[in-house]
């Protein structure tokens, strides 16, 4: 890599910006990296028109792999600042986008967060943006399959870990808000045996379940909740993952209803025809944190186009701004920088290839907006 | 000096599982004696040192070292007290030298011995300490030797220092001869009377009959788990029951 | 009360799985005092390779589930020997170094099954008796925790009755004590050695197989996971004892399932609080030979 | 003072002199280094590395002198990092200023690590081997999951937590400061060297190394075994939550990864690669391990590997492998690890000869 | 299997070398053992003579041409040495504490119908204590342990290290008659410390010194020869070395 001492030492507006992207390319999470990268490309190649350039200026792009790895991001976050990055963008781990938003206020430039899901990145600093959605949009689309919460009883079926312990809490706050009684099933990460849970979820009488998981256990733990009849007790709620995960539900799969973010052709708009085009052109296919990439790269240029080498004219660009994307219409939220954006209802459906998700319906974007953080 | 005697053993019984590895044995060492201690493989002789040493515990009965009830005590204490002993095979720290080994005894008597914040030096007293030990039995040459690299006679003597420079009153040798070669056994037999004449009480457990007879006040003689007799070197191999039991016709 | 039987046949088939995984690393640990920490890769490797030949012959089915196990096995038990072979036979008598290599045979698998396979796991088709529940007393147990009960007998039964039966037991006791003498017995060590290694992978290759079916997902990461309470079991059962093992691997499933259910998810706590207890008051473990 | 030692003294200041003067230098190595050395990228690594090493000094005191070979040193590295973190967020008066609390918050982990390893290293050590190795790593192991689980949301669970930059120096914040960051790291691996030197040249240490081999035979001499290993234990603890402190400020946050047994068992193989029997191996060990993870990472990343047949890419696009593969091949050939190449490149001489193979029966 | 040939010794060493750790410990050693009788192998401490038994065996490097009736061995594993019938008494007994005295016994029977019944005999302190770990032995109970191992099979030599060492003067008369009765059906290549042992079994002894043979012929002429005895073992008055 070579170092620039930053763009005005050459005075010409045609000196390059350096971006760096740091995600996942090895480690748990590579697969999402993977689909981010893609979208990104994508979304690169649609915003500039094939240049690869804004107003003449080439972005220069350098992709880093944090191996899902905080230390390894850091280290690597620091290297690209030293050596005159001025935009920050990516990452699929929530515990690395704290960091890396940690680092952009601590040098002040702009940061783009990737799909990393944590609630406490919406607001954290002034400089740091999202390209994705949150927590709080998935549970409150997760609250639209029972209609009006109040009254309700909603039991949260999650791993106990930072992000069950954000799905409860968000559930608690968006539906427990609109006066549904919300109860928490908490499960060790570690644990591998859930049939007794699932005894635990029936017996709790619930009008709605939502169970929030990650992780090679969902498999175990879905076959665990069919085995004890949960669906026929109460409709069961949950988010659907990436392309890979479609498989996981084996036999509950047709009696689960799905909370989505995004999965190829959810949108039906024009720029996700652009989006398919260029990803199938590289060689892949769209999934559910493509949009992410696309997005960040929307807003990169923007940024850029409008806000030149000031990170601060690069935050006025955004704040507030909004714009056409693959979901639609999307905004980014002056006072908190959160991403406000439809949502979606699907199910699964059995086909030749096996289970494959249709939408059921779009959810209005502002019906999941999270309240602005402070 | 006091007027208790070195080492008392009242009535110290040891079982083991179902097995009764000492019947009450009593004895008394005054001090300054050397105490050879015979009797056939397997009598109890080891498992009475263990027993004087702490590595095992009694099952019944009393061990006074210079009057005190040390029954009770852990190894470290007693070996603290003035206790020190050898074992039936050499053991050394072999990934030491020569010098560092001895030189681990005579820090634990000095006190303060595992402490971090002294630094050994060449010029100080343990270490002094040590190479006057190695000195006396004949050792000082091989004081940077590594311990793994001696022969076996060469060790055994090695021992013998790190009980001289830890300064014990009484001192317990389980079998010193044991594969000792024979143009050695003069010699070592030697340095054993020499830590003997030094004042200090010595119990030893030895086949080698001539050693035990040449150096030996007293001689005692056990017998399945049993203390048979603690009497004059002649007046033991005179008995009938060491005779058949334990000397057979080699004697 | 259906809730307490629930846990306590979900428990035994916890135990079961653990039982599977414990066995070989116990057999191999109790005798031969290596450590194995690629006894997950041994796992993983056979878990792998026996989805695909099951998927292959006939997926989803008993006949497919029977390849798996049967490939699963033979896996094992190569793999095993091809340690031993050509890794842990140069470390004879020098026990850290061989925990060592294992530690780094561990990470490298795990790596290399990640580069071939990927990430994510892979789902797995079974039988569909198994997917099923049988209803005792009340509570619904799905099928698979049965299966995995009997094979934990079968193997638990099959080790002892080799160790008794056999001189193979005493030869690699006495040649973990002192290897040299036993071949100055006039005993080839090696050979003895070499065949523990073989049933230790063995067994480790049908644990593969049937975590795969427990948790209904193949992964690189699969056998790291139970690595750890296989370690934890075999420790508190006391080294070397089988039997030990096997009452620790259900005493240890059990209890966790009781505290994840009934004590805010802390099984792996209490886990770990009872390997510590256990070893402060017991240090040679619940039936481990006195030192 | 021999000539010898003071020759070693002289190079030692000298060495730690070229160290410091690293980040006003451009050198560049590449392949070796991401960049020229006065770079924050290179220096972040570089401090990292020397964090490293010095965490793999202190296990080293433990497990090559002492012969504890303990699964949990995480646990207080964990807890240095994480235990600052706390502090720093939890407590300070508003009316102090911002130093003192910095200074107070470092004191207050210190006595934390310090009460943490003497309870842990008062119980483990009652039990000595294998099922010392399994003590430690459940107290390790309650550790991580405790961590994880984020109780009271005070330890950020699986996203770890960031530091409160609040009551840092300034001088310790920013991209522009990571050489003063590298300074501490130096700093801090300079002390715990000093430190560990001390304790294995003192008494204490000759007694740990003489209860390494035998035991009983140190109590025979009148010594205490289990109040040096708890004494050598609690030191290595505490200097290794002092290296997680250091890991704090350097990644301006601490994440679970630190507490986990695998962090512990990567200790345990840099100690090795670097050789136990030298101090100076487990730094190499340290510094050769960091480097080669970033840069196995960057050549799995390349162009070049992912133009080869699949049987090479798949492997060597996979760090971990070729690192696991590397240190099986240390163990196996290199029995003294790094520590021990120059002894063997002067004797020539094969350790450990395999045994005889099989032959044909005459 | 063909019993040798009356005057082709059993045991024939040439030019043997071993090496411990890289250090050489046996240096260019030649001797023959008789097939019939004891021979044993003196010398002072460290000279080498449990390292030229072990590189006999194969139980250190070595170079060198050993053979066994005739036949090389020199490159053989050690278990197919002694399957051949070499039976080796160790000198530092190497019982296996943590197998009982019956285990041990059983891991060292090669034969179909191993001698229990001799073993027992010769060593009924051990019949009593069959269930006992050996590891909880007395040193002398051990040494027997060791020997009733070589003993238990037929042999066609036996490799015997210092079988008295730490044993009662009763026990080392008792050792030395089982010794003095094994030796009637298999030779034996015998290191001894004590004298009076090796001249009541031995008829001919090899001499070492730092690793070399400095004396090979009978026993009764090295014995009574009182300089050479001065010379090669240090000793002045053989009873000295009871
Ligand atoms: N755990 C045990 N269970 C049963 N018997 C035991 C145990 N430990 C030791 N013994 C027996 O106790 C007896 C005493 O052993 P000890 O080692 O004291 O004998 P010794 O007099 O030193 O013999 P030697 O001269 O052969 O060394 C022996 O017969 C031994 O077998
Ligand atoms: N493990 C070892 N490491 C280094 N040197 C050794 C080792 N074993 C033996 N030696 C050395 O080899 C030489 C010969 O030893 P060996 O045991 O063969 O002597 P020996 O004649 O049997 O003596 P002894 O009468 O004491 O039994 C000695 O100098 C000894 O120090
Ligand atoms: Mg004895
Ligand atoms: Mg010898």
């Amino acid at each position: 890599p070579t170092t620039s001492g930053g763009g005005d030492a050459d005075g010409a507006d045609a000196a390059p910006v350096a971006i760096g992207m740091i995600t996942s390319q090895t480690g748990p999470l590579a697969a999402y990296g993977e689909a981010y990268t893609a979208g990104f490309e994508a979304g690169l190649d649609y915003a500039t028109e094939g240049t690869g350039e804004v107003d003449g200026r080439e972005l220069e792009i350098t992709w880093e792999d944090d191996q899902g790895n905080p230390d390894t991001a850091v280290a690597k976050a620091k290297d690209l600042i030293g050596q005159g990055t001025q935009v920050l963008a990516g990452t699929v781990v929530s515990g690395i986008a704290t960091s890396l938003a940690e680092q952009a206020e601590q040098n002040e430039i702009l940061y783009i967060s990737g799909p990393a899901a944590a609630d406490a990145i919406t607001g954290v600093n002034d400089y740091t943006f999202r390209s994705g959605r949150q927590t709080y949009q998935d549970v409150a689309t997760a609250g639209t399959f029972i209609g009006d919460p109040d009254g309700k009883k909603v039991v949260v079926f999650a791993q106990d870990t930072a992000f069950g312990q954000g799905n409860l809490a968000g559930v608690e706050a968006v539906l427990g808000g609109q006066g549904a009684e919300v109860q928490g099933v908490l499960v060790a990460e570690d644990a591998t045996e859930f049939t007794p849970f699932a005894q635990q979820l029936i017996d709790a009488q619930p009008d709605l379940i939502f169970v929030a998981w990650a992780g090679a256990s969902s498999g175990a733990m879905w076959t665990a909740l069919q085995q004890q009849g949960v669906f026929d007790a109460a409709p069961v709620v949950t988010g659907l993952g990436d392309v890979a995960t479609y498989q996981a539900y084996g036999e509950a799969s047709a009696d689960i209803s799905f909370l989505n973010h995004y999965f190829g052709g959810a949108a039906g708009t024009e720029i996700e025809d652009e989006m398919i085009t260029r990803l199938e052109e590289a060689g892949a296919v769209p999934d559910l944190f493509s949009v992410d990439g696309f997005v960040a790269a929307q807003m990169i240029v923007q940024a850029v186009r409008e806000g030149g080498d000031d990170v601060d004219a690069m935050i006025d660009a955004l704040e507030g701004w909004t714009f056409e994307s693959v979901k639609g219409e999307v905004t980014v939220r002056e006072e908190d920088h959160a991403l406000i954006q439809p949502m979606y209802q699907v199910k699964l459906v059995e086909g030749a290839d096996g289970w494959a998700p249709e939408l059921i319906e779009t959810v209005d974007a502002e019906t999941v907006a999270p309240p602005v953080a402070g | 000096m006091t007027d208790h005697a070195a080492l008392e053993l009242e009535h110290v019984t040891l079982r083991i599982g179902g097995a009764l590895l000492l019947k009450d044995v009593s004895l008394t060492v005054p001090e300054g004696e050397m105490l050879g201690v015979i009797g056939p493989n397997g009598a109890g002789k080891t498992t009475l040192f263990n027993i004087v040493s702490g590595v095992l515990r009694p099952s019944e009965g009393v061990v006074r070292l210079a009057g005190a009830d040390v029954t009770a005590q852990p190894v470290h204490r007693r070996a603290a007290a003035g206790l020190g002993r050898t074992f039936q095979t050499s053991s050394l720290f072999p990934a030491l030298d020569v010098l560092e080994n001895v030189r681990l005894a005579a820090q634990a008597r000095e006190g303060r011995a595992a402490s971090v914040f002294r630094i050994p030096r060449r010029t100080d007293a343990a270490t002094r300490r040590a190479l006057a030990a190695l000195e006396e039995v004949g050792m000082a040459h091989r004081a940077d030797a590594g311990a793994s690299g001696l022969s076996h006679g060469e060790k055994r003597k090695v021992e013998i220092a790190m009980l001289i420079a830890m300064e014990p009153r009484v001192i317990l040798l389980d079998e010193p001869m044991a594969g000792v070669g024979s143009a050695d056994v003069p010699a070592l037999t030697e340095v054993i009377r020499g830590l003997h004449r030094g004042g200090r009480t010595v119990l030893m457990v030895e086949h080698h009959m001539d050693v035990v007879l040449g150096l030996a006040d007293r001689v005692a003689v056990m017998h399945h788990g049993e203390l048979l007799a603690a009497d004059s070197p002649e007046a033991v191999m005179a008995n009938p029951t060491v005779q058949s039991a334990y000397l057979g016709t080699a004697a | 009360m259906d809730t307490l039987i629930l846990l306590v046949i979900t428990g035994l088939g916890l135990g079961a799985l653990y039982f599977l995984v414990a066995s070989g690393l116990s057999l191999i640990y109790g005798l031969m005092g290596v450590l194995n920490f690629a006894h997950g890769a041994f796992l993983t490797i056979a878990a792998f390779l026996g989805w695909e030949a099951g998927r292959r012959i006939s997926d989803g089915t008993w006949t497919g589930l029977v390849i798996s196990a049967l490939v699963g096995i033979l896996v094992g038990a190569t793999v095993a020997v091809l340690t031993e072979v050509l890794i842990i036979r140069r470390l004879y008598e020098r026990h850290i170094e061989q925990a060592l290599v294992t530690v780094g045979i561990s990470l490298a698998a795990v790596a290399l099954f990640e580069g071939i396979w990927g990430t994510d796991p892979i789902y797995t088709d079974r039988p569909a008796w198994l997917t099923q529940t049988t209803e005792i007393l009340g509570a619904r147990i799905p099928n698979d925790r049965f299966v995995l009960i009997a094979c934990a007998a079968l193997v638990l039964g099959g080790i002892v009755l080799f160790l008794r039966k056999t001189r193979y037991g005493l030869i690699i006791r006495a040649g973990v004590e002192n290897r040299h003498m036993v071949t100055a017995l006039g005993i080839d060590v090696r050979r003895s050695f070499t065949l523990v290694f073989a049933i230790g992978g063995a067994a480790a290759g049908l644990g593969g197989v049937l975590a795969s079916v427990y948790y209904g997902y193949v992964s690189a990461h699969l056998g790291s996971v139970l690595l750890i309470f296989a370690f934890i079991v075999t420790v508190i059962g006391g080294l070397g004892s089988l039997t030990g093992a096997a009452i620790a691997s259900v005493l240890v499933a059990v209890l966790q399932q009781f505290a994840n259910f009934y004590l805010g998810g802390t099984g792996d706590l209490v886990v770990v609080v009872l390997l510590a207890a256990v070893l402060l008051i017991r240090p040679r473990g619940l039936m481990g030979k006195a030192a | 003072m021999t000539a010898k030692s003071l020759r070693l003294v002289i190079g030692g200041i000298l060495l730690v002199v070229a160290l410091a003067v690293l980040p006003l230098l451009a050198i560049d190595i590449p392949g070796v280094l991401p960049g020229p050395t006065y770079t924050p990228g290179t220096l972040q690594l570089l401090a990292f590395a020397l964090l490293i090493a010095a965490l793999a000094l202190t296990y080293r005191m433990m497990f090559g002198l002492a012969g504890l070979l303990s699964f949990g040193h995480a646990l207080f590295f964990a807890a240095g990092a994480y235990g600052l973190a706390m502090t720093l967020e939890a407590f300070g008066p508003a009316e102090w200023p911002s130093a003192l609390v910095f200074t107070v918050s470092i004191a207050v982990t210190l006595v934390l690590g310090f009460v943490l390893a003497a309870t842990v290293g008062a119980l483990a050590l009652r039990v000595t081997g294998i099922s010392f190795a399994m003590v430690t790593l459940a107290f390790a192991q309650a550790g991580s999951v405790l961590i994880r689980r984020n109780p009271g949301s005070a330890t950020g669970g699986d996203e770890g937590l960031a530091l409160d930059t609040s009551n840092v120096p300034p001088e310790l914040v920013g991209v522009v400061d990571t050489r003063n960051l590298y300074w501490v790291a130096l700093g801090i691996l300079v002390l715990v060297y000093l430190i560990v030197l001390w304790v294995e040249k003192s008494r204490a240490g000759h007694v740990a190394e003489a209860i390494r081999e035998n035991e009983l035979r140190v109590r025979v001499i009148g010594l205490r075994p289990y109040n040096v290993k708890l004494l050598v234990f609690i030191a290595a603890s505490v200097l290794a939550s002092v290296a997680g402190m250091g890991y704090l400020l350097l990644q301006s946050g601490a994440a679970p990864r630190i507490a986990t047994a695998d962090f512990t068992l990567t200790l345990l193989v840099i100690v090795v690669l670097g050789g136990v029997g030298a101090r100076w191996g487990a730094i190499v060990g340290g510094i050769v391990y960091t480097l080669l993870d970033q840069r196995l990472t960057a050549l799995a990343g390349s162009d070049a590997i992912a133009a080869l047949p699949d049987i090479l890419r798949v492997p060597l696009s996979e760090p971990l492998f070729i690192l696991g593969t590397l240190f099986v091949l240390v163990v196996l050939f290199l029995p003294g690890g790094i520590a021990g190449l120059p002894a063997r490149i002067t004797t020539g001489r094969k350790q450990h000869p395999a045994e005889p193979e099989e032959t044909v029966d005459a | 299997m063909s019993g040798p040939v009356a005057d082709e010794p059993i045991l024939s060493v040439r030019n043997l070398y071993g090496r411990i750790a890289g250090q050489q410990v046996v240096e260019d050693v030649s001797f023959d053992v008789p097939a019939t009788g004891v021979t044993a192998l003196l010398g002072r401490n460290g000279v080498g003579k449990t390292s030229t038994i072990k590189s006999i065996l194969g139980l250190i490097d070595r170079t060198g041409e050993i053979r066994l009736a005739g036949e090389r061995i020199d490159r053989a594993p050690t278990h197919r040495i002694v399957q051949r019938g070499v039976a080796y008494v160790p000198e530092d007994r190497e019982v296996f504490g943590s197998l009982t005295v019956a285990e041990n016994l059983r891991l060292a029977e090669r034969d179909r119908s191993p001698r229990r019944e001799l073993v027992a005999s010769l060593f009924p302190d051990l019949e009593a204590r069959r269930e006992q770990r050996a590891g909880t032995l007395s040193g002398g109970q051990q040494q027997m342990v060791s020997l009733a191992r070589a003993l238990v099979n037929e042999n066609r030599l036996l490799l015997v290290d210092e079988p008295t060492k730490g044993l009662a003067p009763r026990i080392v008369d008792e050792v030395a008659d089982a010794l003095a009765e094994a030796a009637r059906t298999a030779p034996i290549l015998l290191v001894e410390q004590n004298l009076l042992v090796v001249r009541r079994l031995a008829e001919r002894v090899v001499v070492l010194s730092s690793g070399r043979v400095v004396f090979t012929g009978s026993a009764a002429e090295l014995l009574d020869d009182h300089d050479r005895v001065q010379r090669f073992l240090g000793v002045h008055d053989e009873r000295e070395a009871a």
